[in-house]
Parts: C-alpha cells; structure tokens; sequence
C-alpha cells in the first residue's frame, strides 16, 4: 500500500501522458517534454519557494506578489537604471529576502499568523511593485540576461529548468538527509516540544519564510528574464497554482511530507494535462475543469491508498 | 475626422488630429456629428488590396489569447478558428494563457515546438514579448499581434497589429460626453493599465475632450483587473459623492463598469450619472434599456468583423503581403437614443451592416 | 577533588502575568548528587525547570550557574508522528559528508540507549506507535543520550516526573542507570509526586510549597508534612462494597493488544487492570468507551447489549460511560480553551436553556464548584488550561467527566502527575462515584494504588487476563507478584 | 490589556475616518456611510461564510468560485431559463450546498485536508462555471429580482446588507451562545478531545462545510442581483479579501477566536480605508498599500496589545 501511495500520482501522470499520446499525434515527442519542462521553470521555483514555508507549517500568501515584484525590480535595475545584469539579480534577490525577513519579523517575531501576515503585506507589496514600475510593463532588459535565462543549455532547454532541477537537488538532500531538514518536520509538526528539545524554532521559522521570498524573487527573475520585460500584475497568477503544487507534491515521494521532487512532480503533471488539452483543442473552461478534477483526484486517491494522513492544515 | 479619417495614427495616439475648436460651441457641434455619425450603422473602410491565399492551405497557426474566460475573447478565437478553416483550409491551434504571462510562454513555445507558420497574441503587452517574438522570427514564424491598443502599431518586432481603433473608441467616448453635456461635462476615466490597449484608449478620450471642450474637466484613475469587482463600485460612488457635478463616469469596459453599475443601482444615482463605455459586450448593453442602471453609453466594436480583419492580417501574413495599417473595424454607439437596436442573441445584427462578410473574402483570391 | 557544584542558582523567581508562582529560589547541585524536587501540584517545579532549560526566562535578578544539562520534561516533549530516532537525536543529529546525517551510526547510537533503559523496539518505529509507558522509556533515553553528548564529566540530568507513567521494573531500571550516571560524577535533579521513590533515590530533597524554596533536607526526614505544610491525612478511602445486579458485563472482547477478555461488574465495584506493557492491560478503557475500534466481543451495560465494534465515543457517553485518557496533552485535554469550557464540554446541554443557548453564568457557577471541590488551583474557571501547571490539569479532566455523573468511569492513569493532596482527594471521589452505584474500571501502573482501592484486579500477560487477584489476597507485593511473575 | 487587544480594530478603525474626515470634506458624511454599508454586501457574506469553516479549523478556498458559480447559476435559471426569482434562488442556494456537500465528502468522509480539496473543486467549479455560461455574461435577471436587491430598504440602504446584518446576528448568536458554537471551538483546538468527548466531529466539520458554500452561493446571488448580470469571472477576486476579513475580524472582539462581529469589523475598516483614499483622489496602487498595510498594522497591534496567542494557522 505504501508504495502505491507513493506513486500514485506518478500512475496517475504516465495514464495521463498514454492518454493525450493516443488521442493527439503531436503530443507523444520529444518536442513536448522539451516544451513542458522548459516552460514551467517560474511555477516550479515558486513552488520550491512555497514548499519550504510549508515544510515548517508557514503559509506564505505572498509568493505571487514577490514573483511580480521580482520581476519588475529586476526589469526596473536593469533595464531603466542600467545596472549590469549580475548587481541587478544580486540587488533583487537581496531585497526579496529583506522581504521575507519583514515577513519573519511580524510572523515569527512578533507571533503573529504567517497566513495573516503574508496576506497583508503581499497586497503592500504588489502595490509597491505598481508603484515602482508606474502600473506600466517595464521593458528593456539588457540582452545578455534574456539570452542567459532563454537560450537553450542542455538538450534544447534554458538554464533556468536546470537551476530548477538543481534547487529540487538541494532541497531533497537538505529535506531528507540532513538534520535541518528533520528539524522542519519536528517544528512543523509541535512547535513547542521542538522548543523543548532545544531547536532554534525561531531562527528555522524565520529561515525559511526568507527561503520562500527570496526563491519567490528568483522565480520573478526568472519571469522577467524570459520575458525580457516585467508585467507588475504577473505574480497573482502564480500564487494557487504554486499552493496547488506543493499540496499535491506533498501527497507523492514522500507521502505526508512536504517534500521536494513530490513538488517537481506535481508541477509538471499540472501542465502536462493542460497542455494535452491544448494539443486536443480544448482550451478554455475544459482546461479548468481537467485542472481542478485532476487535483481532487490524485490527492484523494494517494490519500485512499496509504489510509495515512496528509499533512494537516487546519 | 470620423469615419473617413483616413490617416494612420501617429505615435502618440494622445496627440489627436483634426482643427482645435477655438470657440465652445463649434467644439460641440463637432463633438454632436461624429456622435450622431457613429450612431449609424458602421461603413465599410477595409482594405482593398487582395491576397493571393492559394498557398496557405494546410498551414498552421497558434492563437494565443490572454483569457479565453472572458467572453469576447473566447468568440475570437472561435471565429478566427472557423474562418481560416473555412477559407483557407488553415488549422489554428488556440492556447488559454489564463492570464497567466508563462501560460503565453508556454503558447509561443509550443508554437516554435510545433513549426507553426504564424502566432497570433491576443490582448497582451507586445513588450512582454520581444524574446519570443524574436525566437519566434529567428524560427522563421510571423507574429501578429491583436488588440493592443493602436492599429499598425508594431514595435516589438512583431509582423502586423490588428486591432480595434482604441484611440477612436476614446476619442467617441470624449465626444459624445461633450455632445451630451454640451460643453459642461466633468467626467472620470477608469483606466486599467494592465490591459495593454487602455492607456492610448483613456488618453485618447482625455485628448479628445480637451480639443472640443475647454470648459469640460477630466480626469484619469487606474483601477486594475483584480480590483475591479472591489474598487470600481466604490470609486464610481466616492466621486459622485465628493463632486456631484463630475457625472460622466467612464470605464474603458463595459465588464469594467458592472461591479459600478451596481452600485449606482444600489445607490439609487441611476439618473443622476451617466456611464460610457466600450464593447457592448452582450448582457451588459442591454442595461442601456435600464436608467437605474446609469448606463449611458456603450460603444461597440463588431466582433465578427473584427475576426474577419484578423484572419486577413493573418492571411497576408502566410502569404508575405503587406499588413494593412488599420482596418477600420466597425464601431457603433448605443446609447438610450438607439437602445432599441439591441434585441435579440445575434449581437451582430444589432450593428445593420454585413459588408465585411462578403469584402473581406472578395479579397482573397486563390 | 573539591568540585564546585555542578548547578547553581540564587534568587530565582517568575511572575506570569502579574502573578508569581516562583519566590527567590536558591540551591546548588553537587557533582554525583542526586537531588529530589518536590511539592504538591502547581508549587512551581516545572517552572524552575524550564526556566534551567532555558524555556522560560526568569524574573530579572536571578544568578543561575550551570554547565551542561539535559532535561526530560513533563508530559515527555515528544513528537509522536516521528520515529524513535529522530525524537532521540533531533536536537544534535551525527553527520557526516555535506551535513548528511549518519543513519546507521545514529541507529546504532540509540539502539544503545533504547536497550539501556530497557526499550524492546526499532529506532525507525514512529513514537506513537507506542503506548504511554514505552513513549516514558524514550524520554528517558532521549535524557541519557543527551547528557552522553555534552561530553561534559559533571553534568547535570534533570527529570520532571519521569516515572508517572512507567512501572515499577521499569522505575527500578531507571533509578539504576540514574545511580550510575550520579556514581560517574553527574548531577542530578528528579522531580516525583511519588516519595518513597524520592526517599529511595534521592540524597537530599528540596521541597517547594507554594513558589517557596521551604527546606532542602536528608532524604530520610518525614516529607509530607514538609511538603503539604500541614498534617497528613489517610490517603485511601475505604474500598465500597459493592452490591445488585451486574451493571457491566463483557464478553470476549478484544482489539489493539488485547484478547478475549470477559468480566462483569456490579454497581459500586472498583476493579483494576494490571500487567506490564504491552500486556494489554491499558487498553481496556479506550476499547469499552469506543475511543478504539474493538475487534469483537459484546458489552452489555446499564440494560443494553450491543456489540463491541459499534460503540463510539459518543453512545459510550450517551450510556453513562467516561474515558479519562493517560496522554493528556493529545487526547485529553484543549489547553488554549478555558477550564471551565475544558469542564462543561461533554456536559454542555446540561447548561443551557432551552437546550438552545448556553447559560453561562450557571455553567461558570458548576465549574466553579468543580474548581472548589477538587483544590484546582489557581481557583479561576476563566483561565486557560495551558497555564495551569500538569497535576491540575489533569484534576480538571477529570472534574469533568465527574459532572456528568457517569455510571461507568474508564481511567487510565487518572493520578499521573498528582500530588499526594490531590491524589487523596481523587480516590475520596472515585470512591465516592462507586458508593453512588458507578462503576469504576482503573488501568494504572501504580499497584500500590491499585491493592488500596480495588475490589479485584485483573492482571494481563500477552494480551490475556491470565489472573485475577481478589480483594482478599490484594496487596501490593501480591499484585506485582501476579504482574512480574513468569 | 484584554480590552485594548478586544477594541484595537475600532481604535484604529476610529483614526483612520477622523484622518480622513480631516483630510477629505466629503469623507465625514452620511453618504458616505451609506456607500460603504451598501456596497460591501457581498464580500461580507463571503467573509462570514469562510470564517465558518475557519471556526473549525477548515480552509475553504473554493469560496470565490462558489460565489461566481451561484451568480450564475440564478442568472441563468432566472434570466435564460425564466424560472421565476424565489425557485430560482431557491434552487441556486440548494446546488450551492450541494457543492459544499461534496467538499464535505473529500475532506472530512475521506480525510483529505480541505485546503487542497477546495483548491481543486473550486478550480473545477470555476469551469463548469463557464461551461454554464458558455464564457459569457449572463443576464436578464428579472427585474423584480433585481429591484429586491438593490431598492433602499431602511435607511437608504439596501436589503442584502440587513440580511448581511442578521447573519451575523445569527452567526454571533450560534458560536457566541449555543453548544454548537463551544464544539466547533474544540474541534478547531483538538478533534481528537473533541471527539472523544462525543461530539459528532464529522458532521459538524462537514456542516461547516457546506454553510460556507451556502452563503458563498448567497452572496452570489446578491452579486448577480446588484449587477442585474453575472460575470462568471467576477468570483476570484473574493477570495483574498474574504480570507483577509475573516482572519483580521479574529483578531478584534474576541480576540483569538473567528467571530461574526469581529468579521464585520474587519470588512468595513478595510473598505474605509480604500473609500478614503478615493475621496483623496488616490485610487490606483496607493489603495493596495494602505489595504495590506493596514490589515499587516491592525493584526499586529491588536496582538501586541493582547500579548496572546491567534489563533493558529500552520
Ligand atoms: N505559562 C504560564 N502562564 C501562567 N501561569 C503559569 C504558566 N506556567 C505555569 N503557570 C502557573 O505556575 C504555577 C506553577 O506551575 P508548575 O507547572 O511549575 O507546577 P508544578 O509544580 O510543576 O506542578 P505539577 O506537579 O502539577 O506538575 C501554577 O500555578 C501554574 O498555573
Ligand atoms: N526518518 C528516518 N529515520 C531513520 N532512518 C531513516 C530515516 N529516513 C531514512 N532513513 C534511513 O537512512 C538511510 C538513507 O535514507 P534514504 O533511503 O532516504 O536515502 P537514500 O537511499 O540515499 O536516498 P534516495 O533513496 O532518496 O535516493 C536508509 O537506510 C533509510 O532507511
Ligand atoms: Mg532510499
Ligand atoms: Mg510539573
């Protein structure tokens, strides 16, 4: 039974895959996998991002307004003040860690609920990054980040999936392997009796909701070097898709953990029927309904296999 | 100026053509004939160059549009679908970005994946996506983009813009609220400038009033997509309230004005505004008929035509003709003079004119 | 060698909220001294303890001196969905290359500590697949291994009332290791509500009473005076007699560990459930009250019969059953709710008018009662239950099931982590329910407890009652002969 | 400090209309009251309907989706179907609990956490959602529909706020006064406690369930009702500010539980905020701001003032 919990979602995915091959003669190619696994870089940093609050039993609502953020910072450094690409990213990334310190502070700090704390101050944030680029696409990005962040690296596809990969790498082993990641799950599951045994829960929770926004910046970079330009509303989209991620990632792998390739292959399952539809002509209102039934039932059903619960959120 | 205004669009679409009305009342008169001009059923002004489309048969398109959720939008894509088939046996593969700026990513991949011959944007920032567009030249494919705000207008490297005339739709929204205030008018335009088309279309209507209107004030407020069932029904109220003159209340959407509409109804202020807006988008123009509704004005752009022109621009682009610049796609006002026009579910026989139907294919020769 | 002490503190006193529970406390532990804490219920022992483990900080003003520790705390501070391993070591995980942790060396390392305090399970069982008394023995390895690790030749091991749940071998077993560590040259400090353990550890007893440091004596002198600051009284009320028909009789029920047990009881009859873990003897509670699926086996009580398997918490309760559970923390109790509302749960329709809407000035004025009539200090309904210190909370447990006025009382461990005062006063009502007509079923380590109150005791070997001790030959000795007897 | 923490909301709240009454000459007047008691109807049922699922300890993101499906749903029956008003909302309301009822099933019968269930089955009601309206506005609500909703009825203000007012006046009255309210705290603290003190967990988690689809389907109505039409796209943007409301208004009045009136408080402070700042002539991003900053502000003092524990999310 374990194991069938375990790669539950995973069946659920290969049936999915021989389903569009059948139905669709383009979709079983190798362009496909290229198109699936270059395109879904910014979800699945975000969803690494959200991940690891996540781990330690934070909501961090605010991922989708740091992705846009991000975004915009970084089209806004590079493109209109003109600093080099790699002060520019650098800049970013340390402002959205500053963020998610802002975010630790009132969370953990001063204990106030993460989901009420994120929930504000990604609202500020997004408007913010409308201030900051004016409500406008900010364009301009210099050519060299665009071509780093698209052009093909390995096997036709841009580095930035493998930056994906190898952030799924380290979370693994840091999740799985090392006393960090066994500490996450200890706080996540009794924040007081990890206290008790002598955890610094304060600095483990502060840590990683600084973790989530500045993955959340990377993601925004991400975006917006893809793009070459920075859309400010860009980030909301992300925020569900992301949750929707780790929650169903969070049921495969390592089943009742949060955990890194369950997210890697919650990801791309997502994407793979929507763009199976695509490649069916069905887009619009099917795409959501495939989306939203595919979800329920691959959580219900790994949650049916293993009798075991999922991780609680209320 | 109006329907035969022949001339392209300038670069900045604030800047509006036509003599400045040095005296009030030739700046309404101006105003009240482009109105009651606008109100007839729209003339044929498309292009007349034909395009040889013998060879297109079996090419492949992808349509990327921004929400196929939203329902004019999921018409287009319909449409379009269905006149390439038809015409020129070309198969159009449709992709719901979901407003999602990856999903459109993920579009002109599977597009390169795919060797389309041409993609096709649809309402979403051409700046967002010169690396695609790029990518998508460097793969030999055209990008046509759709409705961004300003016809002919391509500097993202794209092939050809196809779209509604914005800046006229503003310029209309100016005139009528000069012509029905006589000169006397205080309005507000509600911007969203996420939507890539608002701002030449809010400048526009801003540029146009000031021409014609010395006396009239307007003044400009951004109120984005996710706020727009939340802010848009108080801000309609706030400014009523804090200045009952300033009654023309103008949404560049009418999508964007119902959370308003309902709030003007629930404030009982249905005969104390006016609301102008675009699209007659079918449900919401019906609330013309309605005075507690506030509904004054609500623009349309013919939807069918529209798809007409896009599978043109689309055609010269399999074929490599020239773009045309702008298609002048048909815009008609309604308003409470004319509301009587919208009866029944077939919103294009509300517009009374069916040239495209037969001019657009005359152009397309085999 | 004249070693300085190994812990030592001056003017140590905590006020939460504008109340002080800890007044000016000063003592010093020597090296290989094994010092005993205690006082009744809420006298402040735990509190001094997290204020040492560095929990709480105290009121400003103390001096605290104190090297390396390690703490085993009230209610175990253990995580049950996680393994052995990782409850054990989660605080100082071995690692190896690139931070990774060692497994196998980590396994070995707590096998080591596991078969020192003589636990029979699998570093990779999660910890609530174990039963109370196992999950005790964890904690006491995780102390051990702890202190292992501070690598330090003086350091101090504190226990707050390790042995509440464990039994008597398991006690014995302890209190060896604790004497091998204290003979190597550590300090330590063990907090027990139970004194003649204290007396048989310890070298010399600090007592609080009341947040006060009253005396720190020989282990030898008379305690409880000491301790209660006022003169004893009889601990046990007489065994009722019980009388009529059978009130409850079970047939072949089992489930979880146990097997085809039957028995019957009459109104006023007090019987015990004794046996070593994992005998099964603790399960007997949670399978007739439904809080575990049973396997088989019929119940038939207060004139209804019904198979085993269909009894739920709640027809248990509609009967006239209540289920005082051993794990507090996660079933017993909801510590951010008041004690009044902890109180009136199961009995909330009994306060409300019109069956609609609670009235609350009588449900305050019932649990104020409650309050009074079982010493909960502090005497406030409108506190939360988290504050109140672990042997009122449990009072407060079980003063609710009491206002319901159950016909059956299903206890396990009801006494853990009481004072001897209160202990007093839970036997006067458990007694008491009894000579009302209840019936009272009791599973507990504590087989001196057990010889005083029962009318018979069953005791469990393998899952099966394999004897049952009668009121006339029930003593002590006899019952942990019946229990450890091969 | 109990009272400050209870009444830190207000006291803010009261600052902000003094701020903008002395900032504004038009903010400090009875229209003005008027405009924010009126307009925020639909946002306040959806507040209280999540805040039921939060008083026992469920995440019911599907929230929006419900409240777009139900308005709808009755302009479908009502506009296109010409069923007449009272069956119409009758049945909108019985298939909106319906929906909640199959959240329900998937979260507590199969014990899947509700927050992943209702991210997929809202995403999935999404869909059917355009399905239904094929993509498009739907409309023709009777006119006596819409003149129920929107007509002055006390005050110059409309109907749906009393019923808005009574709900919470029932809501109040439930969780403040009944046992069912006292239960659905112990469930939210400790189903186990919960349950062994007899209480039916099940049903009273899966009745939270459906109550809260049931007001989502009711402010829909009131929604379609206002418009005259509904835009099956209109229900996203409830979620946050329902979510928002919900968490700020268990921070005030009863600090540390979900209440009906400190739900109450919080959408009407939030919308002052927003109101006043249009008054200033500051719509746009500057409204955003003030939003998450003032939600992050008044959660944070309230809790600093009342040194005590919110309650608990992850
Ligand atoms: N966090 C807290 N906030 C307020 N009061 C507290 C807190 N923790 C403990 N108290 C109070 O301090 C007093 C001492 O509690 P403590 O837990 O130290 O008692 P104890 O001696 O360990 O009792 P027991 O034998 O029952 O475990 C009690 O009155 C308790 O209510
Ligand atoms: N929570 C745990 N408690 C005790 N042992 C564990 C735990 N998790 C893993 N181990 C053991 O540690 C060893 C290594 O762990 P694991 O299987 O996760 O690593 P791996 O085989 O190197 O990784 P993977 O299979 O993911 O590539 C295994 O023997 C495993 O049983
Ligand atoms: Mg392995
Ligand atoms: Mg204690």
């Amino acid at each position: 039974m374990k194991t069938v919990e375990r790669y539950a979602v995973l069946v659920v995915w290969a049936l999915v895959v021989l389903f569009f091959s059948w139905r669709s003669d383009s979709f079983g190619s190798a362009s496909t996998v290229k198109l699936i696994l270059s395109t879904q870089t910014v979800i699945l940093i975000a969803t690494l991002g959200v991940m690891i609050s996540l781990a330690v039993q934070e909501f961090d609502l605010s991922i989708g307004s740091v992705v846009g953020f991000g975004g915009c910072l970084v089209a806004v450094l590079d493109g209109v003040h003109g600093l080099p690409p790699g002060p520019a990213i650098a800049v970013t990334i340390v402002v959205c860690a500053l963020f998610g310190a802002v975010n630790a502070t009132v969370a953990v700090l001063l204990g106030v609920p993460s989901i009420i704390v994120t929930l504000g101050t990604g609202t500020l944030l997004t408007g913010i990054t409308l201030g900051i680029s004016d409500s406008k696409v900010v364009t301009g990005i210099s050519a060299k980040t665009v071509r780093f962040v698209t052009d093909p690296f390995l096997f036709g596809i841009p580095l930035p999936f493998y930056c994906g990969l190898l952030l799924c790498l380290v979370l693994w082993f840091v999740l799985q392997h090392t006393p960090l990641g066994r500490r996450m799950v200890f706080i996540a599951e009794n924040r007081e009796v990890a206290r008790l045994a002598g955890l610094r829960v304060t600095l483990i929770r502060a840590g990683a909701l600084v973790a989530t926004s500045t993955l959340g910046g990377l993601a925004g970079i991400v975006l917006a070097g893809t793009n070459s330009a920075a859309n400010p509303q860009a980030g909301a989209s992300y925020l569900l898709p992301a949750f929707a991620a780790a929650f169903l990632g969070s049921t495969t792998i390592v089943p009742g953990r949060f955990n890194a390739w369950g997210s890697f292959v919650a990801v791309y399952f997502l994407t793979t029927g929507i763009t199976g539809l695509q490649y069916l002509g069905y887009a619009g209102w099917p795409e959501q309904v495939f989306y939203g039934g595919s979800l329920v039932a691959a959580v219900t059903l790994s949650h049916v296999a293993g009798h075991r619960k999922l991780p609680t959120f209320a | 100026a109006g329907c035969t205004d022949e001339e392209t669009p300038s670069d900045t679409p604030t800047q509006s053509v036509g003599p400045t009305a040095t005296d009030a009342a030739a700046g309404i008169a101006e105003a009240q004939k482009i109105v009651d001009e606008y109100r007839q059923p729209p003339k044929w002004q498309g292009p007349d160059a034909p395009v040889k489309i013998g060879p297109v048969s079996g090419k492949k398109v992808t349509y990327i549009s921004v929400s196929n959720s939203i329902p004019v939008l999921k018409y287009w894509s319909d449409a379009v679908t269905r006149l390439l088939q038809q015409y020129g046996n070309v198969s159009m593969n449709v992709i719901d970005a979901k407003g999602s700026v990856d999903e459109a990513n993920k579009g002109f991949e599977q597009a390169i994946a795919q060797k389309a011959d041409v993609i096709v944007f649809q309402a979403l920032p051409a700046q967002l996506f010169q690396a695609q567009i790029t990518r998508a030249k460097a793969a030999g494919i055209k990008v046509i983009s759709a409705n961004t705000g300003v016809p002919g207008k391509v500097d993202n490297g794209q092939y050809s813009e196809v779209s509604f005339d914005y800046v006229k739709v503003g310029q209309l929204i100016g005139d009528w609220m000069v012509a029905d205030s006589q000169g006397k008018g205080k309005g507000l335009v509600v911007s969203s400038d996420d939507v890539p088309a608002s701002q030449p279309q809010a400048q526009a209507t801003a540029s146009e009033v000031k021409r014609l209107c010395p006396a009239c004030d307007i003044q400009i407020k951004d109120v984005q997509i996710p706020q727009w069932q939340t802010s848009v029904p108080t801000l309609f109220q706030t400014t009523v309230n804090s200045d009952p003159t300033r009654t023309y209340l103008l949404p560049l959407y009418d999508g964007q004005a119902l959370p308003g509409l309902g709030a003007i109804r629930t404030a009982g202020a249905g005969s104390k505004v006016k609301v102008g807006a675009f699209n007659a988008t079918p449900g919401i123009v019906e609330q013309l008929k309605d005075p507690a509704s506030g509904l004054k004005l609500d623009i349309g752009g013919h939807n069918e035509w529209w798809a007409y022109a896009c599978t043109d621009a689309i055609f010269r682009a399999l074929t490599d003709t020239a773009p045309i610049q702008n298609y002048n796609v048909g815009l008609r006002i309604y308003d409470t003079s004319n509301a009587n026009l919208i009866q029944g579910s077939d919103e294009f026989s509300w517009y009374g004119s069916t040239d495209y139907r037969t001019k657009f294919p005359a152009l397309w020769t085999k | 060698m004249d070693e300085g002490p190994v812990l030592e503190l001056a003017g140590v006193s905590k006020t939460f909220d504008g109340v002080r529970v800890l007044h000016d406390v000063t003592l010093a532990v020597r090296p290989g001294e094994i010092l005993g804490l205690i006082g009744e219920n809420g006298s402040g022992k735990s509190t001094l303890i997290k204020i040492l483990s560095g929990y709480h900080s105290p009121d400003p003003g103390a001096r605290i001196h104190l090297d390396a520790a390690a703490f085993i705390h009230q209610d175990l501070a253990l995580v049950p969905s996680m393994t052995v391993l990782e409850n054990l070591r989660i605080a100082r995980f071995d690692t190896g290359f690139g931070w990774r942790i060692r497994w196998s060396a980590e396994r070995a390392r707590v096998g080591r500590f596991l078969t020192q305090v003589g636990l029979d399970a699998h570093p990779d069982t999660r910890v609530g697949e174990l039963s109370v008394t196992e999950q005790a023995l964890v904690a006491v390895a995780r102390g051990l291994a702890d202190i292992e690790e501070t690598g330090s030749s003086h350091p101090l091991l504190v226990l707050d009332e390790p042995t509440a749940y464990l039994p008597h071998d398991g006690v014995e077993r302890l209190f060896g290791v604790l004497r091998g560590l204290a003979a190597d040259g550590a300090a330590i400090v063990f907090v027990s509500h139970r004194l003649d353990e204290v007396r048989e550890l310890c070298d010399r007893v600090a007592v609080l009473r009341g947040g006060d440091l009253v005396a720190t004596v020989d282990a030898t002198e008379d305690l409880l005076p000491l301790m209660l600051g006022r003169p004893v009284e009889e601990l046990y009320p007489d065994t009722p007699s019980p009388d009529g028909e059978a009130l409850l009789s079970v047939s072949n029920l089992s489930g979880g560990s146990l097997a085809d047990l039957s028995f019957t009881a009459r109104p006023g009859e007090i019987i015990g459930f004794a046996g070593l873990p994992g005998s099964g003897y603790d399960e007997v509670p949670y399978l007739l009250t439904g809080a575990r699926p049973a396997g088989g086996g019929r119940i038939r009580f207060a004139g209804t019969e019904l198979p085993a398997a269909a009894v739920r918490p709640r027809s248990a309760i509609r009967l006239g059953m209540a289920l005082l559970p051993a794990d507090r923390a996660q079933t017993g109790c909801a510590p951010a709710l008041t004690v009044r509302e902890n109180m009136t749960l199961p009995t909330l329709p009994a306060f409300t008018r019109f069956r609609a809407f609670v009235a609350r000035r009588r449900e305050r004025r019932a649990a104020l009662e409650q309050v009074e009539r079982f010493g909960i200090s502090p005497r406030r309904t409108e506190t939360a239950l988290r504050y109140l210190s672990g042997g009122n909370q449990q009072k407060v447990l079980l003063a609710k099931w009491m206002l319901g006025r159950p016909k059956l009382l299903a206890l396990h461990e009801p006494t853990q982590g009481v004072d001897v005062g209160a202990k007093r006063e839970i036997f006067a009502h458990l007694s008491d329910a009894a000579a009302a007509g209840a019936v009272v079923l009791l599973s507990t380590v504590e087989h001196e407890d057990l010889a005083h109150l029962c009318n018979r005791v069953h005791v469990f070997r393998g899952g099966r009652c394999h004897r049952v001790v009668e009121r006339s030959d029930l003593t002590p000795d006899r019952l942990a002969e019946a229990v450890y007897a091969s």
